[in-house]
């Protein structure tokens, strides 16, 4: 005992050394993102399960949405990714000034990313696509009427996993401003980084998730409106 | 051996580390927070029995005359929510396996202290707010949430309490990871995996079900919440959802979920059988990986709760056939339990009662769920009180016989106290003989016809359930029993010492209770598990004994 | 214990800058195939490229930028035990919304369209 | 004593009324003679053991036995031997319950809270009753209204769901004469314990008897046909191809071609859509401008339109409602227009009570 009470700054209590401390960190949130996994696994399975009921409704419904914004954001995310990447480099290099620059870009990249959303849910919103009861009114032809039960179900498929995936780029978000702030006051240094590194996988997570979500709910109905 | 005894306990330990209300609902030891789990389970256990009380005595009579169909309906559907979700799942885990983990790896504390709190925390504001469901009225939609009775037509608290299940989840998904984090990273030196003991084995594999099956129940319930306030159309047929697919989500958790709740008391019984026979575990390898086995091979078995749900008939004897896997590694555990004690040395204080009351009623419940596991047989046996039989002599006779017999075992361990020995039988043996009587009758029933969830039933089912309700009265005593005199033993039982059982493992060789990080030294482990050469306290006793004979 | 030695390497800035050059591209490849109709040359095909890339373009991003790649082989062992769950999950229940019950007056049916070959 | 006399008297099977419970129970009992193998065996050899090798001196540290891989492989075979032939009779029995038995009667059940609505081929109806006649292979097709509820005869030992926005189905002979519980099941809300009901078994002549005794009503084939009418489907549905819609002769169990290429089977489940959400599954080489009828119909009167349609596929479209031919025939009550929630009452008109 007496040889561990030196206090080494950052090691906490019940650890016996920084490593111990480092390789539990990382594992807990590995093991924090599977829990994540199965979380989001529940609507994949919903929207499996629904896509091959209504494969029609499914291509219209993603004809709903635009590839444009979709690509766009898509594009945010990933280009988030590197610049999150960059910043765990730094932070392993010890360049603090180059690490709070990262984080910056980061945080305002997942911003933007939210700004886009935000004006795909409002489009939907104003044309009445929000599959909530006294809510949802489609126009008889947008998306055409026979499909509408379909779309709904698609809809709110495609609400859920995007507004869970905005959730998560919203505590994202407050994660990475914790960060800049800590980063500042000069709180990591080579020797010590891990939450820099553990926040990142949890922002990369968040980007994979997207990885899927662009082409299952944008880019489904692509080829409709390609072909047609 | 006396003297040892006035040392230890009168040196600080975690229960006279500070005496506030605050030291404790703050605290970030391991052992406290287990006993706020201890402490709270308690009472949603003792609600839930109210309930069952409530179900047992409307049950009486053939008529529905006690209550009224719809408090009925909201009575087994509290007894099954407070007794799984706020009972069973957390029992063993939360208190037991927060109190000894740590201990049991020789380690200061669980990986994450400060969420193993949060986790207790989120477990208080999720039962607080199904406390308040049921001020408000309850729900009555059954622990199984079906919809699309429970996402429309029900006009009970579904979404509170959807809500409320939903909190929880996150409690039991943060002391999987925490229990997982720490047995990877946190063992003493010389603590390899075949020398953990298999109680921590059993919580490994625990852990694993908490952490990739919780999520998705926790998910599920969420969207019938949505469904609930918006009508989004997920489980409605009439808008184009699936009511089915709400029982492949709720399943793939829920069955999984009951080996939450037997892993651990599995794990109990091993550590029972070997330190009150002393003996190693007879194939240790074997009941160690048999837990892993169960908990990977339990996530492909869910649909044996669907045979009759209008699931596709291939998907069913897949599930019926991989439902059969899991069964084997149960019996694996049986066997080399009984084959433990052969030769051992025997004692016959009260966990060595539980242990073999597990092994028993365990053995029933277990192959009673082959019967319904059996495709041709569950169509009649589904839904009828069959299957109410076969979880109680499982869930009852199995996990929380096994609760039972590891608080006795760890009840000197954390309060540095015995229990009265002889109350302690005899409570064990009135829970025995009020279980059998209580849930036996049930089968017969069940096969006859008698569906589940009935408020009011045929006449020619009474006299079996009036010998269940006579049972659950008998039952009930002996539950309260160890209420009394384990309060009683806080204050007035025998001294215990380090090690009363004269047991292995790392947790007796600490003071009773331990002090706040566990070990005065850091512990380091030079041999297997189970080992009683290297248990001084026999030594000693023997040494003590032949000067006194 | 000799794991952690490993989860100090530094991965060089042009796997970073590489890595995202690839993911680029193959965003970009996926709105390209799907604007053509494959399913009319066979059953699912769209969404089998679609998820093809996708899972590319996740599994770069999970060795280089999250750096499984070097990490200690238990974080390999919960990322790909992760895959294999979310597997268990989807493939069951599919596995009873297409298998034909043989027998039951079919709601079954109503799912036989996608994965005909048309 | 009394109490022994009384508990003699309660039996340990139901009664059995048909073709399957006989299987059913001897698996059954096979069960119990191998649980109270395995549980006798267990819990002897640990009393056992307990008894012998009780501990004798305080320090007593007994000779340790390692484990053998013998015995673990024999307790690890001879169960998944066992589990082996349990799951094989077991889904023997299964497979034969949840199989479309051939040359059936056919009825219709529809499931609602809380009652149980059955139509019998000839067009009886009945409540929470359901006569059979002895030996002959019964199937039922099962639909809910509402919520989630179970077809369960205990005496027939066969149950099966009934769900909303599906068929299901379940079939058995009865081999008994004689009056058998009928339950719910599935829970289905508050009085799901009263949607109970009887299974009355009748000698083939009594239950001719009992159809004829009963209120004189349409087959529900004759009363889809008339619906058909009223519905005005046949303005677009001629039976012979070239109205605005497909021709419904014979389509019933055909291969139908899509509009989206693939190709579906027409059966129940298939109608059923068609009828209710038409746009979901277009027929190749039609509009998509059949309108919906959700909402319009209860689920009897879609039974009965499908039972309408399957039957003029078996008399290969020989009747099929020509709207020429009957022009909309005076059914009176079913104002096609507003069809809205009158369409259940209309039909109510039909029933005696
Ligand atoms: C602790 C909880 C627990 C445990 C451990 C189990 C264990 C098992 N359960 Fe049970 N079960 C429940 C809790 C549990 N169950 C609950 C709560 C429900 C109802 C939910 C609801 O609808 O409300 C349920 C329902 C349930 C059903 C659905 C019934 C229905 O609704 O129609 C089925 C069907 O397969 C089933 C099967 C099994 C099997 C095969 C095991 C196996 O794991 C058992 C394995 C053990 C043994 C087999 C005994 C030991 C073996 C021997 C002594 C050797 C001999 C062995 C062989 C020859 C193989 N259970
Ligand atoms: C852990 C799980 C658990 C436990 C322990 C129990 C315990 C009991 N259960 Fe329960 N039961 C379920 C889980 C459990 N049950 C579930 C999941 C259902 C299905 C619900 C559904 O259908 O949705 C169910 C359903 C169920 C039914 C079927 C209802 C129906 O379908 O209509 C019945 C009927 O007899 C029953 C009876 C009992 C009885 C008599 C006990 C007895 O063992 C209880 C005995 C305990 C006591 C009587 C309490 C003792 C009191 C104290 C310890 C308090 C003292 C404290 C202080 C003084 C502070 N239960
Ligand atoms: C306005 C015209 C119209 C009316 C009225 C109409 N249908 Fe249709 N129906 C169609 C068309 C067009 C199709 C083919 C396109 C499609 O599948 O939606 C069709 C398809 C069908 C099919 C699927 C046939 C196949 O070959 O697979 C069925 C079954 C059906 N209708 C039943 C009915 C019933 C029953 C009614 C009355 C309750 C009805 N229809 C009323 C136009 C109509
Ligand atoms: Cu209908 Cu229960
Ligand atoms: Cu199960």
């Amino acid at each position: 005992m007496a040889e561990h009470a030196t206090h080494v700054p950052g090691l906490a209590h019940h650890f016996v050394s920084m490593e111990q401390q480092k390789e539990a960190g990382t594992i807990g949130m590995w093991i924090f993102l599977l829990t994540e996994l199965m979380f989001f696994g529940g609507l994949f399975l919903a929207y499996a399960i629904f896509r091959y009921k209504y494969p029609d409704g499914f291509l219209q419904g993603s004809h709903l949405l635009s590839v444009p914004l979709g690509g766009l954001n898509t594009f945010i995310l990933i280009l988030s990714s590197l610049t999150m990447a960059l910043g765990v480099y730094y932070s392993q290099m010890g360049d603090r000034k180059k690490l709070v620059a990262f984080l910056t870009m980061t945080l305002l990249l997942g911003l933007a990313f939210l700004v886009v959303k935000f004006f795909e849910y409002k489009e939907k919103f104003d044309h009445h696509l929000f599959p909530a009861i006294g809510f949802w009114n489609p126009a008889a032809d947008h998306p055409p009427e026979q499909y509408h039960q379909h779309v709904r179900v698609f809809l709110w498929i495609y609400f859920a996993m995007t507004g869970l995936h905005a959730l998560h780029m919203i505590v994202g978000a407050g994660i990475l401003i914790t960060l800049i702030y800590l980063a500042r006051k000069g709180t990591f240094t080579k020797e010590y980084n891990s939450p820099v590194e553990i926040s990142g996988l949890y922002w990369h997570f968040v980007d994979i998730v997207w990885i899927f979500l662009f082409p299952l709910l944008y880019l489904t109905g692509f080829h409709v409106s390609g072909g047609h | 051996m006396a003297t040892e005894v006035m040392e230890t306990t009168s040196t600080r330990n975690y229960l006279n580390n500070g005496h506030t209300v605050k030291s404790w609902l703050l605290t970030l030891d391991h052992k406290r927070i287990g006993l706020l789990y201890l402490f709270s389970i308690s009472i949603f256990f003792a609600i839930g029995g109210v309930y069952a009380s409530l179900i047992r005595l409307e049950l009486i009579t053939p008529e529905g005359d006690l209550m009224t169909a719809e408090t009925y309906n909201k009575v087994f559907t509290m007894h099954g929510v407070m007794m799984i979700f706020f009972f069973l799942i957390p029992s063993i885990p939360a208190v037991m396996g927060n109190f000894l983990l740590p201990i049991m790896l020789g380690a200061k504390d669980v990986a994450f202290p400060k969420l193993n709190l949060l986790s207790w925390y989120i477990f208080i504001l999720g039962g607080s707010l199904m406390l308040i469901t049921m001020i408000n009225g309850g729900i009555d939609t059954g622990w199984t949430f079906y919809p699309p009775y429970s996402s429309i037509y029900s006009n009970t608290q579904v979404t509170l309490a959807g809500v409320s299940i939903f909190i929880t989840g996150f409690s039991s998904i943060l002391t999987g990871l925490n229990f997982m984090v720490t047995i990877h990273t946190m063992r003493a030196p010389g603590l390899t995996w075949f020398r953990l003991p298999l109680f921590v084995w059993a919580h490994y594999a625990t852990s694993l079900i908490q952490i990739l099956g919780t999520p998705v129940v926790a998910i599920t319930v969420l969207a019938l919440a949505l469904e609930r306030t918006f009508q989004i159309g997920i489980f409605d047929p009439k808008l184009g959802g699936d009511p089915v697919l709400f029982q492949h989500m709720f399943w793939f958790y829920s069955h999984p979920a009951v080996y939450i709740m037997i892993l651990p008391s599995m794990g109990v019984i091993s550590e029972l059988i070997a330190n009150m026979t002393r003996k190693r575990i007879f194939g240790y390898h074997f009941v160690a990986f048999s837990s892993l086995a169960i908990a990977v091979f339990g996530f492909l078995v869910w649909g044996h709760h669907m045979f009759t749900s209008s699931q596709s008939m291939y998907a069913g004897m897949v599930f019926s056939l991989i439902t059969y896997a899991v069964a084997i590694p149960s019996a694996i555990k049986i066997f080399n339990w009984t084959a433990t004690i052969y030769k051992g040395s025997v004692s016959y204080d009260t966990p060595m009662i539980y242990a073999l009351a597990f092994i028993g009623l365990f053995t029933v419940g277990g192959m009673t769920g082959l019967f319904l596991a059996a495709l041709g047989l569950d169509v009649h046996l589904h839904d009828t009180y069959f299957v109410v039989a076969h979880f109680h002599y499982v869930m009852v006779g199995g996990a929380i016989i096994g609760y039972l017999g590891g608080i006795h075992f760890w009840w000197p361990k954390m309060t540095g106290r015995m229990y009265p020995e002889v109350w302690g039988r005899i409570s064990a043996a009135i829970i025995f003989l009020g279980f059998n009587l209580t849930f036996f009758p049930q089968f017969v029933v069940g096969y006859l016809g008698m569906p589940r969830r009935y408020h009011a039933y045929a006449p020619e089912f009474q006299v079996l359930h009036i010998l269940s309700s006579a049972g659950a009265s008998i039952l009930a005593v002996g539950f309260i029993m160890p209420v009394f005199y384990f309060a009683w033993s806080v204050k007035f039982g025998k001294k215990a010492g380090n090690n009363p059982w004269m047991a292995s493992g790392l947790e007796w060789q600490t003071s009773s209770p331990p002090p706040t990080e566990n070990f005065t030294y850091q512990p380091v482990v030079t041999h297997e598990p189970y080992e009683f050469e290297h248990v001084e306290e026999i030594k000693n006793a023997g040494k003590l004994e032949n000067k006194t004979a | 214990m000799a794991e952690h030695t490993a989860e100090h390497h530094i991965v060089p800035l042009k796997v970073y800058f590489a890595v995202f050059g690839a993911l680029m591209v193959f965003t970009a490849i996926t709105v390209f195939v799907a604007q053509f109709d494959l399913e009319h040359y066979w059953g699912p095909l769209n969404i089998i490229v679609a998820m093809t890339v996708a899972t590319i373009k996740a599994t770069l991003v999970v060795l280089y930028f999250m750096h499984v790649r070097y990490s200690s082989r238990l974080t390999q062992v919960i990322v790909v035990s992760g895959l294999f769950w979310l597997a268990i999950l989807l493939v069951f229940t599919l596995m009873d919304y297409l298998s034909e019950p043989a027998g039951q007056p079919s709601w079954a049916s109503n799912r036989k369209t996608i994965f005909l070959p048309g | 004593m009394s109490l022994l006399t009384i508990l003699l008297q309660v039996p340990f099977l139901p009664e059995q009324a048909s073709s399957f419970a006989q299987e059913v129970d001897m698996f059954y009992l096979s069960l119990w003679a191998l649980t109270i193998f395995f549980s006798v065996a267990v819990a002897v050899a640990a009393l056992f053991f307990m008894l012998k090798y009780r501990r004798r001196r305080i320090d007593e540290i007994p000779e340790q036995v390692e484990g053998a891989m013998a015995l673990e492989i024999t307790w690890t075979v001879i169960p998944f031997l066992i589990s082996l032939f349990i799951f094989g009779w077991g889904a023997k029995i299964y497979y034969q319950m949840y199989t479309e038995p051939k040359d059936a009667m056919e009825i219709y059940v529809t499931g609602k809270q809380w009652m149980w609505r059955a139509q019998h081929p000839d067009g009886i109806r009945e409540i929470n009753q359901l006569h059979l006649p002895l030996g002959k292979r019964i199937k039922l097709t099962m639909t809910s209204e509402d919520v989630l509820h179970s077809y369960f005869i205990p005496a027939f030992r066969t149950k099966a769901d009934v769900v909303p926005g599906r068929y299901t189905m379940t079939w058995f002979t009865p081999t008994k004469a004689g009056t058998y519980h009928l339950f719910c099941a599935e829970y289905c809300g508050t009085q799901h314990s009263g949607m109970i009901g009887n299974v009355i078994v009748l000698e083939p002549s009594e239950y001719q008897q009992w159809l004829a005794g009963g209120p004189k009503e349409a087959s529900p084939s004759a009363t889809g046909q008339k619906l058909f009418a009223s519905l005005a489907c046949n303005t677009c549905h001629y039976d012979k191809d070239g109205g605005r819609g497909p021709s419904l002769a014979g389509v019933f169990g055909s291969q139908v071609k899509l509009e989206n290429g693939t190709t579906v089977i027409a059966d129940e489940g298939y109608l059923r859509e068609s009828i209710l959400n038409p746009g979901a599954k277009i027929v190749a080489g039609f509009q998509p401008v059949m309108p919906t009828f959700q909402g319009q119909l209860s689920e009897e009167q879609v039974l009965q339109l499908i039972a309408y349609i399957k039957s003029i596929g078996a008399q290969e479209g020989a009747v099929a409602a020509k709207p020429a031919a009957s022009p909309a025939p005076p059914t009176a009550k079913a104002s096609p227009a507003a069809p809205t929630t009158q369409a259940p009452a209309a039909q109510g008109g039909q029933k005696k009570d």
